[in-house]
């Protein structure tokens, strides 16, 4: 049995223990030849590289999809082989033909759960009739980045969290070393503020690296991000880091090529798996410690 | 005994030894690099004997494996689309950086243009503007794709001849403008659901036609118009090339020009392959196509190569990455082996051109 | 200003920087006079080429082409108006073959209505090429070689052929034969004669007296930037040491001595 | 009346009309750009009179926003230590494209060996040798990047100079080369928690130490020693240089070996300033490496230009950065208005040297 | 071979593609002998010289320098083995300015422990180029200005001036005086008389039959690219017109008729 996998991009943390969660799993099944691509980010290549695997014959394809919005594109490239969504929901997740089928989390939830989380911190605060903060964008072409800052956007929307305003927000790219220029920036103007929010861990780290290093006391500050990275984690457990959001990696990872083998031998499977995003405070990080 | 047929007497010259054209070194490096792969099948276990290129299936109507055949090209041939005008840049001596932004750029404008108004009976979800707009015909975000791009160009060509900009800074600078222009169109957001007859640009083996369409052309005018060869004279020497009276400002815009609006092609054909536009896309374009252009033998200080040479390097790259996928070479090695090969392949010709020599 | 005048200069001046390169250039020839200059080596010659051709742009001063003040923004401009020039530093593009670049800029063509697209007529440029080389006696083994790869002669004969293959109003050569043997000079000699016949006007730079005395009306001496002799070798006053010692300074032309160092 | 005291005679050399130093012009560029931040504190209205660089919350002990001037310079001094090197190797007319992904490469390697065994008691997470590279001297890390930066330039060298790679593809080449094995090294895996002798390397103001004491030092060498006058004339004229009998070969393989030390350092202190090493890092370091050579003056074809220019190239986007953020530029526009700026400058760079001749 | 040649080659032969640049060229030439070769262009007289100083590999052929064969695999080795040459080409480096260029490749230094980095002796090196300078009588007002700025002829002076700084086993000039004014011709012509006093050897290439005449002992004549003559004009056998005739291949000298066109 023969299965391929194609990433989105292989230098992204998360998804990098994704990976290596599969390859391990892949190599605890007997008979299957497991091998994994590279798209960089690239929607042309990853159509290409789905072409590529049909061209070879592989039995399953495992997609963690570039751009959501080209599910179609994806599913076509696929033609009979059988193909596996994993992490990211495809926009044609309700027109997926029977040999294909998607293992994700839905990323609405993921910016919502620690935006609305720190909202709540803010208030218990008592902060709750004006707070100002910053909020970094991941890479402002990237789906998931646009995604959490709408999200939190959505969150200081609400009725509960109007009392919540963004003094900028900016792109740091992910990035901890770019997140501890921007906030070594903001900090320059001087201007007080309350919280700061960010699309993944990285540029939460960077944030409170920058903070730190100009003195301030990381109690007064509320920092928000997602992923629930170890590198976080421990940040959490040094009581700098308040709030972020965990994804489960093994179950994604099993659960897509579990489905990839029974689609391969042409048993029935649940065509959508949704894996659920879980919050993480101080309170639970010892759960997580070594999960992601 | 002197064959003086194209000379004016002088020397022998010994017409049989005559240069061995350029783009022969690059093909048999392509030969070389499918021979390997097709080695490695044999050798390595776990292919089980598998082959590259022929079909192991045992057909009758082809003893080729049409589908690896297929993506070697299709898999290039966007990047190759642009590498066709970034040749004729580097033929003068400049240098394109913003074709990768600015596929990403015209994808997102043209398809703004090319939506349909009902996804499965709903209204479409990613709509850019309002009903105006929707199930325009094909010829309209084409149009709008190729203007943008030959406006884009138009700046890139007027910094670098009449600001003396040098080409790097002046369409670095574009890099990002454009950047900027995909991800402020939507702010980020994708522009999805084409019309058909948009679709049918990239569907299929369309971007192979395009490509090679577009390279028979300009291998055409590179090598028989006056366009062709002021590029050359301008990227050979430029004081020498404005010294005999060539409007060496004028042309350059128009090199530029091509470029981008080729550039601006290959994004429209990539947002109709891919169904979808995105401010992300073509990452690194520039810089593959670039690299087409330099393995196919294009100096990098003007002057020299050729489009066959491009469209050589191009396949270059198109087999090394189905190589990779096909001797299931893990991701991770796949940029390491594909740094090395590209260097090998540049080496073997530079070797062959020095012994001719 | 005159239209007696095929070129007249006045107070054409360049200053590279702080060098002052020319300085004051009056210069006056009639229809159909050859005139040479000369001069030391750095003494503004090629400066004063590159002035009139439009090259550069000058610091300050005029130039009338047959009486007509002209402002010439690039050598194209200047080659539309009727000034062919052979420059010192030739003017070649390396990677382009003999014919290639004996037609740089004037390429003959085919299907013009396609505008810059237009073809071009290989084989016509090649047997035009032959001749025009013929007319040098140079000999080069391969003209689909590429000029990088000619000697010093070869290419400095195709920069000439490039001239003398087109025809003009004004022919100016920057020392032409520098690089030359015996048989190529006599040979682009005769092509100056030629033009003298034809009644084409010519100015020639050359550092070789017989050359000049051979050819040449009249000879303009620089120094140091500056005009300092203008003698008509004709009339037969003046002998190659009478030159010499202008070139070096030891004499200097009476209508120039207010500016003399 | 002619000064000729550095000259054999000759024409009028009139002093005082001496060549204004290119510098210059970029140190004009960045006053201008600064004082138009500066307005546009005082006439945007949503800023209250806020001001770019001088403090207005009115201490006594400085009349400068100095948290600001810190941060212009920190968040360019990484990138401009990479761009002393790049320098260097554009002055021999070459480009070095594998100093991003080398950043990457060098910083998981070096943090491989900088780990501490105890992170807040807990082992470390992130550990990728066993206890024997555990809280290991700083210098063993610091040497392990080098020595790997040494190797990487050794090659990009040799390809470039013994086989005549195009410097374009040859570091391409060691571009993929170079992302390959930073994904291999830990598969992907971030590699973390480094000792605190390690932490002191990027910390606070120190890559800022570490830029402007690089570039004295370089500048230095460019301008007096043998190794500098050689590297200008390789890339002024190559063919002459090895005329000259100038080992250029050699030469050039050291200038490459210094440019990648001087980008493996640039991943040591990034590494250390971020206390991560991550696959990804350094993305689009070796554009703006380039992209601060070129605008502080130096030419691409080689020969032309000074560290000092670099240096102010490094300042120009700084303070663009700052100046974004202190006017609260949408993110969207920011790719587009650094394009602008980015070619304004050079423009105004262009004008002034065209003025002088 | 015999250790009383300076410089001897065997059959030394370069094929450029198809083109026969060089073939077959049996050369020698003893101690403190002045030896010119003339040819028309493109006969090989450069050719011949990047062959000897290992500017390009050779196709076949050897050669002997002091009688000892030399395989030189650059040009660096060949100055090391004592040749100093003057290119046709120049060989000058533009951005950098006169006294980079004249001690390019061998600046003098201070601190020489430091390797590669050892320093540059700036005021040492001026004033040495300026005394080099004043040998060649060029005039060159600012000497930091860099080398793209001079006039054709200040360019072929710093190359002279270059190569008379340095003493030498053997000097080779290829066309030294092409562009260069009746003053500075002058003063190289005596460079060269001061090495003949000297006893140091010299190749000349020169397309100037006074100047060979009054300067050398024997002349070499090249044709399409092999030897046709080898002249010792002072044994006063020998007119320009004769070298003229040998040039343009009215003549064959006997030793060479095998070889003849
Ligand atoms: N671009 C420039 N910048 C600075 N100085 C220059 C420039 N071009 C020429 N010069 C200087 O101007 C002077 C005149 O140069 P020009 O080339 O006109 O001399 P020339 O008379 O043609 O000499 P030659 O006989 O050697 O060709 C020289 O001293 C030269 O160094
Ligand atoms: N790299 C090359 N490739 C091809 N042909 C070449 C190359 N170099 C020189 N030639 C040819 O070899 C022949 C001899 O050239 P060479 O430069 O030796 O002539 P030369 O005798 O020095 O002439 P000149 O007096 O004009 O300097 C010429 O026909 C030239 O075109
Ligand atoms: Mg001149
Ligand atoms: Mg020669």
């Amino acid at each position: 049995l023969e299965i391929g996998a194609t990433f989105s991009r292989f230098d992204d943390n998360w998804l990098t223990v994704l990976r290596n969660g599969m390859v391990e799993y892949a190599e605890s099944i007997d008979g299957l030849t497991y091998q994994q691509e590279d798209a960089s980010d690239d929607l042309a290549k990853q159509i290409d590289q789905v072409t590529n695997f049909v061209a070879q014959g592989v039995d399953a394809i495992i997609v963690n999809i570039v751009d959501t919005s080209a599910g179609a594109a994806i599913t076509a490239a696929a033609g009979d082989t059988p193909l596996v969504f994993v992490n990211r929901e495809p926009d044609n997740v309700n027109e997926l033909p029977p040999t294909q089928a998607f293992v994700a989390s839905n990323e609405i939830e993921s910016g919502t759960l620690s935006a609305f989380e720190v909202c709540k911190n803010l208030r218990a605060e008592g902060k709750g009739n004006g707070a100002r903060g910053y909020l970094m964008n991941g890479q402002l072409s990237n789906q998931a980045a646009v995604q959490r800052s709408k999200d939190v956007h959505d969150v200081i929307g609400m009725d509960m969290c109007n009392f919540m305003e963004i003094i900028d927000e900016a792109p740091a790219n992910w990035s901890r070393d770019e997140a501890q220029d921007l906030m070594t920036n903001w900090m320059s103007s001087g201007e007080p503020f309350d919280f700061v929010l960010a699309n993944n861990d990285e540029m939460a780290i960077g944030a409170i690296q920058a903070m730190k290093a100009a003195g301030m006391d990381m109690a007064d500050v509320q920092v928000g991000g997602v992923d629930a990275s170890q590198d976080a984690l421990l940040v959490m457990a040094a009581g700098d880091y308040d709030v972020t959001v965990f994804q489960d990696s093994v179950g994604q990872g099993t659960g897509s090529i579990d489905a990839a083998i029974k689609l391969a031998n042409g048993e029935k499977v649940d065509t959508k798996v949704y894996i659920p995003f879980v919050l993480v405070t101080p309170d639970n990080m010892n759960d997580f410690l070594d999960k992601n | 005994m002197a064959d003086t047929s194209h000379g004016t007497g002088g020397l022998v010259f010994d017409k049989s030894k005559r240069s061995w054209p350029n783009e022969l070194n690059i093909a048999l490096a392509l030969i070389i690099i499918i021979a390997i792969f097709e080695i490695l099948g044999q050798v390595l276990p776990y292919m089980n004997g598998q082959s590259f290129l022929f079909d192991t299936r045992d057909r009758f109507d082809s003893v080729f494996n049409e589908a690896r055949l297929k993506i070697i090209i299709l898999q290039v041939a966007i990047i190759g689309i642009i590498a066709i005008g970034v040749t004729q840049v580097i033929l003068t001596a400049g240098i394109d950086l913003s074709s990768g932004p600015l596929v990403a750029a015209t994808a997102m404008i043209a398809m703004s243009f090319a939506q349909t108004e009902l996804v499965n009976g709903n209204p479409n979800p990613k709509a850019v503007f309002g009903p105006w707009a929707m199930d325009l015909p094909v010829i309209i975000p084409v149009l709008a794709g190729l203007a943008f791009g030959a406006m884009i160009g138009a700046i890139n060509g007027t910094f670098v001849a009449y600001f003396r900009i040098p080409p790097f800074i002046a369409t670095l600078g574009m890099f990002l403008g454009c950047r900027g222009i995909a991800l402020w169109w939507t702010s980020g957001n994708p522009v999805s659901f084409p019309t058909e007859s948009y679709s049918f640009i990239g569907s299929g083996m369309m971007p192979v036609v395009w490509f090679l369409a577009l390279a028979a052309i300009f291998h055409f005018i590179l090598r028989y118009t006056v366009y062709g060869k002021h590029t050359y004279a301008i990227g050979s020497n430029e004081e020498a090339a404005r010294m005999s009276g060539i409007n060496v400002k004028r042309h350059k815009v128009m090199v530029y020009m091509i470029a981008s609006m080729l550039a601006a092609f290959a994004g429209i054909v990539l947002s109709s392959k891919a169904s979808t536009a995105q401010a992300g896309m073509g990452e690194f374009y520039e810089l593959f196509a670039i690299a087409m252009a330099v393995i196919g033998g294009i100096s990098l200080t003007g002057g020299r190569g050729s489009i066959i040479g491009t469209v050589l390097g191009a396949m270059v790259l198109g087999v090394i990455r189905s190589g990779f996928t096909y001797v299931k070479l893990d991701g991770s090695y796949q940029l390491m082996a594909m740094g090395s090969i590209i260097i090998a392949a540049v080496i073997l010709d530079q070797y062959r051109q020095r012994n001719r020599a | 200003m005159s239209e007696e005048y095929v070129l007249e200069t006045q107070d054409l001046t360049k200053h590279y920087g702080g060098v002052h390169a020319l300085e004051g250039a009056n210069f006056k020839m009639r229809k159909g006079e050859h005139v040479a200059i000369m001069g030391d080596n750095g003494a503004g010659k090629s400066t004063f080429v590159r002035q009139i051709t439009g090259v550069e742009q000058r610091t300050r001063g005029k130039v009338w082409l047959y009486g007509e003040e002209v402002n010439f923004a690039g050598p194209l401009d200047a080659r539309e108006a009727g000034i062919e020039t052979v420059f010192q530093t030739l003017a070649l593009a390396d990677d382009l073959d003999v014919p290639d670049n004996l037609f740089l800029g004037r390429e003959i063509t085919k299907f013009d209505w396609l505008g810059p697209f237009r073809m071009l007529d290989y084989k016509a440029m090649r047997e035009a090429t032959i001749e025009g080389l013929n007319r040098t006696a140079v000999k080069i083994p391969n003209i689909r070689n590429s000029i990088r790869n000619m000697s010093g002669g070869q290419r400095q004969c195709v920069a000439i052929a490039r001239t003398a293959t087109f025809h003009s109003r004004l022919t100016i050569m920057d020392e032409p034969t520098a690089a030359l043997g015996v048989q190529e000079t006599a040979q682009v000699e005769n092509i100056v004669r030629t033009l003298k016949e034809a009644g084409e006007p010519l100015i020639l730079i050359s550092h070789n007296m017989r050359q000049v005395f051979d050819l040449v009306d009249r000879i303009v001496v620089f120094r140091r930037g500056r005009m300092c002799a203008d003698l008509d070798i004709k009339s037969g006053d003046y002998t190659g040491e009478d030159v010499v010692s202008y070139i070096t300074g030891a004499k200097t032309g009476e209508e120039f001595m207010e500016h003399a160092l």
